[in-house]
């Protein structure tokens, strides 16, 4: 058990690391996938911890809301590359302070 | 196929039929945009029907004052903290529709989308104040979030809108993240997801599940650090401000304030909350502070007015904290703050809206000057919203910090008190900025022509004077607030 | 394969979710370490089926296949698409994004992060042994089980989920479509560069 | 012991029977395709030019391996592995057969008959996609790049239809197994009529064989390799085996679809108004189900050349426009009118 929640957090750990690291919008949001992914791991073990279905359920609905999610951001993306030429942080420029 | 209520209380249906009625009321609104985009009585017609929708919701959250209840297993918890913070939400974004009432012909594009997403939004909101659930709060949270995110990008074309709500989703999303696996952890801590009965674990109590605890509360405090913009969390808040059309960072400067702050005053006073409440108050503690000093400071310096306010916003998140880590009096106190402050700042950037209503959009400082002389009562308004934010007697500002801080002395939190009177009387720099600006003669500028459209009247006027009653007789408001937040204290006083 | 308890002894389940625990991280430092979007994508693929894995080993069949479900039929594949999307003028817009990595964030970042995850495993090191399930999903009545809780426990938040979804919908196809009526570019703004003008056009042709 | 050969040997066998059946698929193309348009076919090799495929396979094999030079080495290469890998595996849930007693031992005709068998087969057809996009991305040259930009639209929009045409059936049938789909489609209809979905749900089984034939990227929804203007698609680049595993999985992802049609609309491996299927499971109504099933699979096959050979191609937009505009709305009535029905009824 204690393995898979460190397997959990390693990911979180890695996932945040490469949002907060990388500058090409779409691998942070592929990072931001990953965070969400180890916490819908969290959330299945913590269910065969206890024994019941609560986590698993969470983690359905939850898997919903991570693809709903990504859907709004490669928009947001597209819109932003429309504009600026490319999908990176680093041209984003217009606003400051 | 529901279960049978057991309470005397409201049905379960009616419970949730505020959320609901948003709901449909979107659903109507998307579909008459999808069917018929055009001219500007359409456009005039969906706002109203918006309208209806908000004060539908608004009556059928009404009918839940002092009628507490709850339904679907829990999930919905109508308590009078809900039902209070729900129905400012609602008047907030019913302000925000009304005041955008004259202005078809400016939002002309994404209209249908702009109302069914705000509608949807407080859908969210409202689920948020009433969650009896943890997944049902991250719901809200989500859809509220995710609303705001395609509010923000409204104006799809410009780089500054993009731009602003990419950054919003990127740091937004991060911190569902952070939710998500604090509401695992407290899972696992407590085996249980009702938020009521979130209590660490008795089921395997031989066991030592601190860590997970912390764990837990550690993720969640990040999460809900991102979501109301406390200070190391804050970077996206002036980003999104900025690049959101006026009237949506008037929506999202009040009714998605609310939710955030019922959201980490549910969380923070559960019995999980509660047992860690030392460690809480510290780590608050801190990020009050960091929240006031950097709000303040920043908010100084900006020549954008939407900047401005959104750094002062920053500022006002960290005088509520105070009141967060206050378990006597302080939600209440918080409750009531949060009504002082939401008619103050949408009224604020209405004015922006108003006099940017025949042209592009003014947000810059230099675009207020004068304004005043040109138009007496617009400028007045505005002084009052700017005292309120101050603090200055008599505007429902003073008695918001008053209840705050002395809620903070109360618990022993001299120091931080002392903290944010200090940071207010920095704050007065620029408030007054804007005052003086405003009477200073200046050359013609490209404000509103004609009469002011009946909606803005309304807005000013209700703004202006409800802050004038919250400021001379609080009372009773004030009362409710403290009644509606008691139960929260008494845990973690007990 | 997934009446796994009982039919394959246990050291060779535990010695398979290792392995996948491994791949799982394996996939997310290509996540942060690809140069280009498209392998990280790929990485993202490679942590998703090695985490179903996990969840098969963990006796919950259903979200494993509704994780590949959504992950792999969906996510991926619209990250993808949008990868080659914004390739499609030729340019390889992306590879030019390993721009300056803020030194100070990554250092301190990473020191944040080990000490959580290193916390975290010294403290976890304790937790229970995993209680047998009431139902095991293995059987129809399992995943019936999870029906009932979904729509009964969490009916809120299973319509909640409906709307969000919806809000999401209206999100994206507002923010990422490209021809609206009367919109102009803001003319405060400096004009995009010209590539982004063949990129956007070419996105206004294929997005559907 | 005896038994786990046993099962090991069953599950193998079967796990034949798309790779077995796409030679026989490619030579049915050519012949079908001169008959309709009045030409003999590959008539030399073999009688009736039957050996023409080993012929063909021959040929590929001694073709040079070409690699291009701006291809991403590593996804050029598995690209064509993952694509059938992930048709073949979804093989592994449809029941070609009820049970069958071998040397006293009962075992079933599936190789995995796992409770969630629907779901998994709509798990994992989508790493088809994944597989394309490589290959695409891959290639490093546009054609194959838009292709597989094609491919994931186009899979993307049907697959929700496919989806929700499985959900149909699952939802009236109270079953995510391929087996008890089948049981469930046991009965009569009317008192004459075999009770298959497909007389059942027509609508929906319409609605599958549409997303069914988008989904294996054949005419007229074969805008992925439409030879005209992409010259190949996403496998423009690849030749020798890697073009050959390509070939293999298309033919073969139309085997598994056909399988699902079968198990999902026609009953599976029973034979209306006759004892096959319904009996205990001796060995020779088993082998005699399984025929059946094998039979309506190669029905279903012909009527895919067929309509490749009868109907012209699509434009792409009005392809996705046909999935989001009418297919996806259609669906959703569909669902929630059968969910009602099988409600009251």
């Amino acid at each position: 058990m204690s393995g898979y929640l460190a397997l959990s957090l390693a990911l979180f750990s890695i996932g945040a690391l490469g949002v907060v690291l990388r500058r090409n919008l779409l691998v942070m949001l592929i990072s931001i996938e990953v965070m969400l992914n180890a916490a819908i791991l969290a959330l299945v073990v913590f269910s065969r911890m206890y024994g019941s279905v609560d986590g698993r359920v969470m983690g359905i609905l939850a898997i919903a809301v991570a693809a709903g999610e990504v859907a709004v951001g490669l928009a947001l993306v597209i819109a932003f590359v429309r504009l600026r030429g490319r999908p990176d942080a680093t041209a984003m420029d217009l606003l400051k302070w | 196929m529901l279960a049978p209520t057991f309470l005397t209380g409201p049905a379960p249906l009616e419970l949730a039929l505020a959320p609901l009625v948003l709901v449909i009321t979107a659903c109507v609104v998307l579909a008459a945009a999808l069917f018929r985009r055009g001219s500007e009585e359409e456009r005039l017609v969906t706002l109203l029907v918006a309208l209806g929708g908000c004060a539908m919701a608004f009556l059928a959250l009404l009918q839940l004052l002092d009628r507490p209840g709850e339904a679907f297993a829990g999930e919905i918890q109508a308590d009078n903290f809900g039902v209070y913070t729900g129905l400012l939400a609602t008047v907030a974004t019913g302000l925000v529709l009304l005041g955008v009432l004259g202005h078809t012909r400016r939002y002309g594009a994404g209209w249908g989308e702009a109302l069914s997403l705000m509608l949807l939004s407080l859908a969210g909101i409202l689920l948020v104040c009433m969650a009896g659930g943890l997944l049902a709060l991250f719901l809200g949270i989500e859809i509220l979030s995710v609303a705001a995110y395609g509010l923000t990008a409204l104006t799809r074309r410009r780089g500054r809108s993009v731009e602003g709500a990419l950054r919003y989703l990127i740091l937004g999303a991060m911190a569902s993240a952070f939710l998500l696996m604090g509401i695992a952890f407290a899972y696992g801590a407590t085996g249980t997801t009702s938020i009521a009965a979130l209590a660490p674990a008795q089921k395997l109590a031989h066991l030592d599940l601190t860590a997970l605890e912390l764990l837990a509360l550690g993720f969640l405090l990040v999460g809900l650090g991102f979501k109301i913009g406390a200070v190391p969390f804050h970077t996206w808040v002036p980003d999104a401000y900025e690049g959101a059309p006026t009237p949506i960072t008037g929506f999202m400067a009040s009714a998605v304030k609310v939710a955030a702050f019922a959201a980490i005053l549910r969380l923070v006073y559960t019995p999980l909350g509660t047992a860690h409440l030392a460690g809480l108050q510290n780590v608050l503690g801190v990020l009050a502070a960091l929240t006031m000093v950097l709000g303040n400071l920043v908010a100084l310096v900006q020549t954008n007015f939407k900047r401005m306010l959104a750094y002062s916003s920053i500022a006002h998140t960290g005088y509520m904290l105070l009141g967060v880590i206050s378990p006597a009096g302080g939600p209440g106190a918080v409750l009531f703050y949060l009504a002082a402050y939401v008619p103050a700042v949408i009224g604020a950037f209405m004015v922006l809206v108003i006099i940017g209503r025949d042209t592009e959009d003014l947000e810059e400082l230099g675009d207020l000057r004068g304004l005043a002389r040109e138009h007496p009562a617009l400028g007045l308004a505005m002084v009052v919203f700017m005292l309120s934010f101050i603090g200055v007697p008599v505007t429902g500002g003073f008695t918001a910090k008053l209840a705050v801080f002395s809620a903070a002395v109360d618990n022993g939190y001299v120091l931080l008190a002392v903290l944010g009177i200090v940071m207010s009387v920095v704050s007065v720099a620029y408030y007054l900025n804007v005052v003086r600006l405003m009477y200073i003669p200046a050359a013609q500028r490209s404000w509103y022509r004609g009469p002011a459209r009946i909606g803005e009247r309304a807005i000013l006027a209700t703004a202006v004077v409800v802050l004038l009653v919250l400021g001379l007789v609080p009372g009773e408001v004030l009362e409710g607030a403290l009644d509606a937040a008691r139960p929260l204290e008494l845990l973690a006083l007990k | 394969m997934i009446v796994l308890e009982g039919s394959i002894p246990a050291a060779l389940t535990s010695l398979l979710s290792v392995v996948a625990g491994l791949g799982a991280i394996a996939g997310a430092l290509v996540v942060v370490t690809a140069p280009r979007a498209f392998r990280a994508v790929m990485g993202l693929l490679i942590t998703v089926v090695c985490l179903s894995i996990e969840y098969v080993l963990l006796a919950a069949p259903v979200i494993a296949f509704i994780q590949i479900l959504v992950y792999a039929g969906a996510v991926v594949v619209l990250f993808l698409f949008v990868v080659m999307l914004l390739d499609l003028d030729g340019s390889r817009a992306e590879s030019s994004s390993r721009g300056p990595v803020r030194w100070e964030w990554a250092i301190g970042g990473t020191a944040a992060f080990f000490m959580i995850g290193v916390c975290g495993i010294y403290y976890l090191a304790k937790l229970p042994a995993p209680a047998a399930p009431a139902v095991s999903e293995a059987t129809p009545d399992g995943v019936q089980a999870i029906g009932v809780t979904l729509l009964r426990d969490y009916l809120v938040s299973f319509e909640a989920v409906a709307v969000f979804l919806l809000a999401a919908a209206v999100a994206a196809i507002y923010v990422a479509h490209a021809h609206g009526r009367g919109e102009k570019a803001d003319p405060a703004e400096p004009d995009p560069a010209p590539e982004a003008g063949a990129a956007g056009a070419a996105a206004g042709k294929e997005a559907p | 012991m005896l038994e786990i050969l046993l099962r090991f040997l069953l599950v193998l066998a079967i796990a034949q029977i798309p790779l077995l059946l796409v030679p026989l698929l490619v030579w049915a193309e050519r012949r079908v395709s001169a008959w309709i348009q009045h030409r003999s076919g590959p008539n030399r090799v073999g009688p009736f030019g039957l050996l023409q495929p080993v012929a063909d396979a021959v040929k590929l094999l001694f073709k040079e391996d070409i690699v291009p030079e701006r291809a991403a080495r590593g996804l050029y290469v598995l690209a064509p592995m993952v694509s059938l890998f992930a048709v073949l595996v979804v093989w592994a849930v449809i029941p070609i057969g009820d049970r069958i007693v071998l040397a006293g031992h009962e075992l079933p005709l599936q190789i995995a008959d796992v409770s969630i068998g629907i779901l998994f087969f709509l798990a994992l057809a989508p790493l088809e996609v994944v597989a394309l996009s490589m290959a695409g991305w891959g290639s490093g040259s546009k054609y194959p790049l838009l292709g597989a930009l094609r491919a994931g639209a186009q899979m993307l929009s049907y697959e929700v239809v496919l989806a929700l045409a499985v959900l149909a059936v699952v939802v009236a049938a109270g079953s995510l197994r391929g087996a008890g789909i089948v049981e469930n489609q046991a009965g009569w209809l009317w008192g004459f009529l075999p009770n298959w979905n497909l007389l059942r749900q027509p609508l929906t089984a319409l609605l599958f064989v549409i997303a069914m034939v988008a989904e294996a990227n054949r005419l007229p929804f074969d805008l992925p390799e439409a030879e005209p203007e992409l010259v190949g698609g996403y496998h423009t680049e690849y030749s020798s085996m890697k073009f050959a595993l390509f070939f293999m999985a298309e033919y073969a992802s139309m085997v598994a679809l056909c399988g699902l049609f079968t198990t999902l609309f026609l009953g599976g491996w029973t034979l209306p108004w006759t004892a096959v299927g319904g009996a205990a499971p001796a060995l020779l109504p088993a082998l005699l189900g399984v025929a059946v099933f094998l039979a309506k699979v190669l029905a279903l096959l012909f009527g895919f050349i067929w309509l490749r050979w009868t109907l012209p191609r699509l434009r792409f937009l009005d392809l996705l426009r046909l999935s989001w505009r009418q297919l996806i709305p259609l669906a959703l009535v569909n669902l929630v009118a059968v969910a009602l029905l099988s409600m009251v009824l």
